[in-house]
């Protein structure tokens, strides 16, 4: 981890504009998709798709327009630790309130 | 407790409480919660005078002055093992032990006698079956079963008798239960424990421990002519309630008898038990709480009937065995419209409940 | 080499002795060289200077609370008065003395001395943190000063949002731009112990109070902005009533708590685990011993860290979460238990074999130990669900953070202050009066709070201006000892100021401390070092120390 | 938050060797006039601000994670509530939105890749694109809360729930949904529902005026040639912040316009 190491080991990667052409695409068809899934009558996979599709969204726009794809492994680990305290938050929370309406001994 | 010598146990709670370090142990959960207390104390001495043990030999034995050249030691993954699994063992009986005393805390029997207290800036207001009203005070028996229902007009309080070892938040929109057993009669402290605004230190009571007889005489002597349910009655006839809930062939809501402790089927699907807790919501939030096969045509009475009138109308339906009973609410609703003139302040206005004298 | 058996201080001959031209106080003048710095030692001078300021203004809060409790009755102030000290005393204490205590002093001036860098990573940021520290400082004393707020420091809903009516969105905005600052010194030091390292400074060659701050650094980056967004949600509640935490619209108030202890729970340990890894560096140093497994040391606190995140419902066991969350979070709340009984009997064995001398920092060192683990072991009263019935909401929490916070983490500030003060200023403290303020402030301290414990078991709740009169002896003690701790933080303040002048000259490293902040002079040119430093040894290394000084004398003689 | 200005400024002070690793070597020897006096190399110190400003966003993370804890708290407690919210809300401008803010993600990507290109024009060119997509998303936003504003669906004293009890109050929203009159009880908690709306929304359309103002500035540095020697981290980091913001975006999107358009 130190300077030296990290150096020959760090190679600024940049990324062209086909790639971003590609995933600008992506994301307005992922868009589309969404917007069309929505006024389907899905019932409960009506959010999970909703969901999986942003999600699959901010993951093209986190590993491409972000550069995640090509960065070191701490900046991966710093979004995979965000991810994970967010992660903590809203279930550990709900976990709570889903739980009370089990009913109290 | 059992595991502990009576007369030894005996000894240490008087000597304590004698010398005012201690609180009476007045209720059936107090020495067990004790018990663990006791037990985290010994632990804790033994910690401590592990530490200060080590840490004082070492001081003496490695000064500089006895040892003036330290000799380097990586650790001992050994050692750093006992001191990790230790602690942790100790923790997770406390973990266990603890949370038995929680549940038993928190899971009134099914005999209790259900007492409802509503606390509001800054006062606890007690509300007993029989109709008795009592202000930052607290009348039960001794031997009985008691359970608390509790709910707040305003902010979070929280109920505490240090004698019973007993707790429990009173919450705004919300019915929260505690019970407890006294096991000695006396004066015993009530707090709010919970900061509740300027006059918080004052929100603060007695609870009343009594004999069987001294109870029943208490009973006698401070009822307000009307059992909470009676109130309960009225305050359903005042607000027709009977109008859709009259188990009448075209009835538009269902029938109440019997209803409470049963388990209902929600138009929402799913089953729930109707307690208190259901009863309040059904209340004021119906939308949400529809009995299946029903349209969800039922008003909200949030803001129309005050907290002691919920207690009240769930107090009635509660007991309510037979329609028979509320087609005559009905009846009398319908022959004598001023009863509704005598109900209503009955229940809306607190103040009158306010200051019938304990 | 000094021949004295009771003392391992190693001063220059005074009389020849000067402190050394240029340094980073010296190399420039006037006000504006100050508050335009960028230079992380300067930096923490200011933060120094302004958070002992906001701590007497606690402590004085804290001492009217004691009077006020001398008596049963409600006699010295109106109980909303008393409302109003004790709010701020928990605002101004929590929010502007501890969480920036050690980490924006100590931690500021260390951090990079330590790891071998010239400056933190992004010494404008550090400076913003302190501006923004500094407003919400302002702004606190402002909402103080123009009516005070009511609402405790837990601002819990829906008395913060509808039933009370003092300066909450002043105050809240003041945390607001105070938690900003801590985001950013906590930001700053992750960048910097990852990316500012000397070669060779491996992770494991950390001294463990940089281990401390970069696991205290994560709390604060992910915790405090769940903070942020909860006191937002408060002040707009209660300008435009919008009914996410009030009940009559359908929020749930338990909300506001969950959102509030998710960072204030792990705000405990951002308040601690500096503390713990100025113990370390200080029992290290008067032992003679690298500390007894390092590795062990520096991961629990990295698990504090992280176990720390999963905890925080444990402030609501009573207040009607869910039973099956009250198992799971109680049963966690054991688990983060552990790691600080490994790190205290890590600590003693540390002392095993050791050369051990009684300065002033190791007095204080100890206090922290003794009081630290009382306080720790207290906490799993409360972590288990079953006492946490009677005991929570009593004196006896009161009692039990107060030991933690007071007896732990002061005990460590101070500490630490004696510990570098030598190489802040350049000059020793003196010893024998110091020794004395330590012992005060140990004997001061226990006379506190060691009876809120007992007036906690009796059920005496917290926040009460007036009380039931049984209860008045024990107070009058917890009063008496009060003034004594008040005394014992008094003499700190008025013999480091005076050695500042007279204090003996201390030279580059009077405790023969392992550290490379002690291998430059005291105090620090402004770029720490003349040569970059080359990390060739393990930390606590004091075989190596030797070794370098048997070189010097050869080369001298 | 008006505070990331501060370490993208950081960052700016500090240049780039990035795009050439070889620079970052030879960095050592001759030090660049733009390399700070604390760090070794122009590498490090491009690594520093652009290791800060995902620890920044880590934070921004934690900050909407909170309103996103509500959110799904109270949607999961009142759904039919969220249900006739969200139909309240215009899924064409959502959408339009949406598509907008992906552009401009898309330009200032562009603008990083022109930076590290040194191409200044292209670099002006798609940081002025990415200003006006970003106004334009601000002036949909303006229309849409003015709708609300027009209908009281600002949480507040001034709350109306005429809708809600009564769809057909609402023509154009009641011919497309044909929602049935909610219950009082149930109607009242749409208020929650715009509470969070507004609060989400808002915090994002804030995020979205800092990086507006910052844009300014940036492509007033960019057309003297700032980045285009070779000079980036400044440009960088306010791309991870732009990208981040439009994260958010999607996710709201999803959120408050998709998934409770079914009872």
């Amino acid at each position: 981890m130190s300077e030296q190491t990290k150096h020959a080991e760090h190679e600024h990667h940049i990324v062209g504009p086909m790639v971003y052409v590609a995933i600008l695409l992506a994301l307005l068809v992922g868009t589309a998709l969404t917007v069309w899934a929505s006024f389907l009558e899905l019932g409960p996979w009506n959010p999970i798709i909703a969901l999986a599709i942003a999600t699959a969204k901010a993951t093209l726009v986190v590993l491409f327009f972000m550069h995640v794809k090509y960065s070191t492994k701490l900046t991966k680990l710093t979004v995979v630790a965000g991810i994970f305290t967010f992660l903590i938050l809203v279930s550990m929370t709900l976990a709570d309130y889903i739980s009370r309406a089990w009913g109290s001994w | 407790m059992s595991h502990i010598s009576p007369t030894i146990w005996q000894f240490l709670v008087k000597w304590l409480t004698n010398f005012a370090l201690f609180p009476p142990e007045a209720s059936k959960i107090a020495p067990q919660m004790d018990a663990l207390f006791f037990f985290m104390v010994l632990v804790s001495l033994i910690g401590l005078t592990a530490v200060v043990l080590l840490v004082v030999s070492f001081s003496i034995l490695y000064s500089k002055k006895r040892h003036p050249v330290a000799v380097q030691i990586e650790g001992s993954t050994l050692l750093e093992a006992t001191w990790t699994i230790i602690p942790l063992g100790l923790f997770m009986v406390m973990f266990v032990w603890g949370a038995l005393i929680y549940f038993r805390v928190y899971t009134p029997p099914a005999n209790a006698m259900n007492i409802y207290v509503v606390g509001k800036q800054w006062m606890w207001k007690a509300e007993h079956p029989g109709g008795q009203h009592e202000i930052n005070s607290l009348h039960v028996p001794v031997g009985h079963a008691v359970q608390l229902t509790l709910i707040s007009e305003d902010v979070f309080h929280s109920f505490s008798i240090p004698a019973f070892r007993v707790k429990r938040e009173a919450i705004p929109g919300r019915y929260t239960t505690v019970w407890f057993e006294a096991t000695t009669p006396g004066t015993y402290h009530l707090f709010c424990t919970q900061y509740c605004g300027t006059e918080h230190s004052h929100m603060i009571g007695d609870v009343v421990v009594l004999s069987e007889e001294d109870y029943r005489k208490w009973l006698a002597s401070s009822t307000s002519g009307n059992s909470l349910a009676q109130n309960g009655e009225r305050l359903f006839a005042s607000l027709s309630c009977a109008a859709c809930h009259n188990a009448r062939p075209d009835a538009r809501g269902p029938s109440l008898a019997n209803v409470y402790g049963s388990r209902l089927a929600l138009s929402t699907g799913g089953t729930v038990i109707a307690d208190d807790a259901y009863l309040r919501e059904s209340i004021l939030n119906p939308s949400q709480h529809i009995t299946q096969g029903y349209a969800p045509i039922m008003p909200t009475y949030q803001g129309q009937v005050s907290e002691e009138g919920v207690i009240a109308l769930v107090e009635y339906i509660r007991h309510l065995d037979s329609d028979y009973r509320v087609q005559q609410t009905t009846n009398t609703t319908d022959l004598l419209p001023e009863s509704e003139g005598k109900a209503a302040p009955a229940a809306q206005a607190p103040a009158r409940n306010g200051t019938v004298k304990p | 080499m000094n021949n004295n058996n009771n003392t391992i201080v190693d001063l220059p001959d005074q009389a020849t002795a000067r402190i050394p031209q240029p340094n980073f106080i010296s190399k420039e003048n006037g006000l504006m060289s100050w508050l335009l710095t960028g230079d992380h030692k300067r930096i923490a001078i200011l933060y120094l200077i302004s958070i002992t300021f906001f701590f007497f203004i606690g402590g004085a809060l804290a001492g009217l609370i004691r009077l006020e409790l001398l008596t049963p009755q409600a006699d010295l102030m109106a109980t909303d008065t008393y409302n109003k000290v004790f709010t701020m005393h928990g605002i101004i204490m929590i929010f502007l003395f501890l969480v920036p205590s050690v980490p924006a002093t100590l931690g500021n001036f260390l951090i990079p001395m330590m790891i071998g860098a010239k400056d933190l990573a992004l010494p404008k940021v550090n400076l913003l943190s302190w501006y923004l520290y500094m407003a919400g400082g302002i702004l606190a004393l402002y909402a103080m000063m123009t009516g005070g707020v009511d609402t405790g420091w837990t601002f819990t809903t829906p008395l913060s949002t509808h039933y009370v009516n003092t300066n909450v969105i002043t105050t809240g905005f003041a945390i607001f731009v105070a938690g900003f600052s801590s985001i950013f010194t906590g930001l700053n030091f992750i960048v910097t112990i990852h990316k500012m390292r000397a070669p060779g400074m491996t992770w494991f060659r950390l001294p463990l109070f940089v281990w401390a701050h970069y696991a205290a650094s994560i709390l604060m980056v992910l915790g405090t902005p769940v903070l942020a967004i909860a006191i937002v949600l408060v002040m707009l509640e209660r300008a435009f009533g919008i009914g996410v935490f009030d009940p009559a619209k359908g929020g749930d108030p338990l909300l506001f708590q969950h959102l509030f202890w998710f960072y204030s729970h792990p705000a405990v340990y951002i308040m601690i685990l500096p503390g713990m890894g100025v113990i370390s560096e200080v029992i290290s140093t008067f032992s003679r011993k690298r500390v007894f497994g390092y590795t062990a040391v520096a991961f629990s606190s990295v698990a504090i860290a992280v176990f720390g995140f999963f905890v925080w419902a444990h402030h609501m066991f009573i207040m009607g979460i869910s039973n099956y969350a009250v198992l799971v979070f109680s049963l966690l709340t054991m688990l983060v238990a552990v790691p600080s009984a490994i790190k205290i009997f890590n600590w003693a064995f540390t002392l095993y074999k050791g050369s051990i001398t009684f300065e002033t920092p190791m007095l204080y060192a100890f206090g922290f130990m003794g009081l630290f683990t009382i306080g720790g072991m207290t906490g799993v009263f409360l972590g288990a669900s079953g006492t946490d019935i009677h005991l929570t909401e009593t004196y006896f929490i009161v009692a039990h953070f107060h030991f933690v916070m007071v007896g732990g983490m002061l005990m460590a500030f101070l500490a630490g202050i004696h510990f570098w003060w030598p190489k802040i200023t350049g000059r020793m403290y003196p010893e024998k009066i110091s020794q004395l303020a330590a012992v005060v402030t140990f004997i001061g301290f226990n006379l506190t709070f060691f009876p809120q414990f007992i007036l906690g078991v009796l059920g005496m709740p917290r926040r009460y201006a007036s009380y039931p009169p049984e209860f008045q002896v024990l107070n009058v003690f917890s009063t008496a000892g009060a003034t004594i701790l008040g005394v014992g933080y008094l003499l700190p303040v008025l013999y480091l100021i005076w050695s500042l002048k007279y204090g003996a000259i201390a030279g580059n490293n009077p405790w023969q401390a392992t550290g490379l902040e002690w291998q430059t002079q005291s105090p620090p040119l402004t770029e720490n070092f003349t040569v970059m430093p080359v990390m060739d040894h393990e930390a606590y290394d004091y075989e190596w120390l030797e070794s370098q000084k048997t070189k010097e004398v050869a080369s001298a003689g | 938050m008006p505070d990331n200005s501060a370490i993208v400024h950081d960052a700016q002070e500090s240049a780039s060797a990035a795009n050439n690793a070889n620079g970052a070597n030879s960095a050592h020897l001759e030090h660049p006039s733009y390399l700070r006096h604390h760090f070794n190399s122009t590498e490090q110190q491009a690594d520093t601000s652009n290791f800060a400003m995902w620890l920044f966003l880590l934070t921004e993370v934690m900050f909407f994670g909170g309103l996103f804890t509500a959110y799904l708290i109270y949607r999961n407690w009142y759904y039919p509530a969220f249900v006739a919210g969200s139909h309240q809300l215009n899924v064409i401008w959502g959408t339009l939105n949406t598509v907008v803010l992906i552009a401009s993600s898309f330009t200032m990507a562009m603008g990083v890749w022109c930076a590290e290109t040194r191409r200044r024009k292209g670099l002006v060119l798609s940081l002025t694109l990415t200003f006006i997509l970003g106004l334009c998303f601000l002036g949909i936003k303006t229309i849409e809360y003015r709708e609300k504003f027009e209908k009281h669906h600002v949480p507040g004293a001034h709350y109306s729930l005429q809708s809600f009890v009564d769809p057909t109050s609402d023509p154009d929203i009641f011919k497309e949904y044909h929602d049935k009159p909610l219950p009082l009880d149930m109607a009242r908690h749409t208020e929650i529902y715009f509470s969070l709306y507004f609060a989400m929304t808002g915090m994002h359309a804030l995020h979205m005026i800092i990086g507006i103002g910052i844009l300014g500035f940036m492509i007033y540095r960019a057309r003297a040639g700032a980045y285009t020697s070779g000079h980036v981290t400044f440009v960088e980091n306010f791309g991870l912040y732009w990208h981040f913001v439009d994260i958010v975006w999607i996710y709201l999107f999803a959120l408050l316009y998709l998934i409770s358009r079914h009872q």
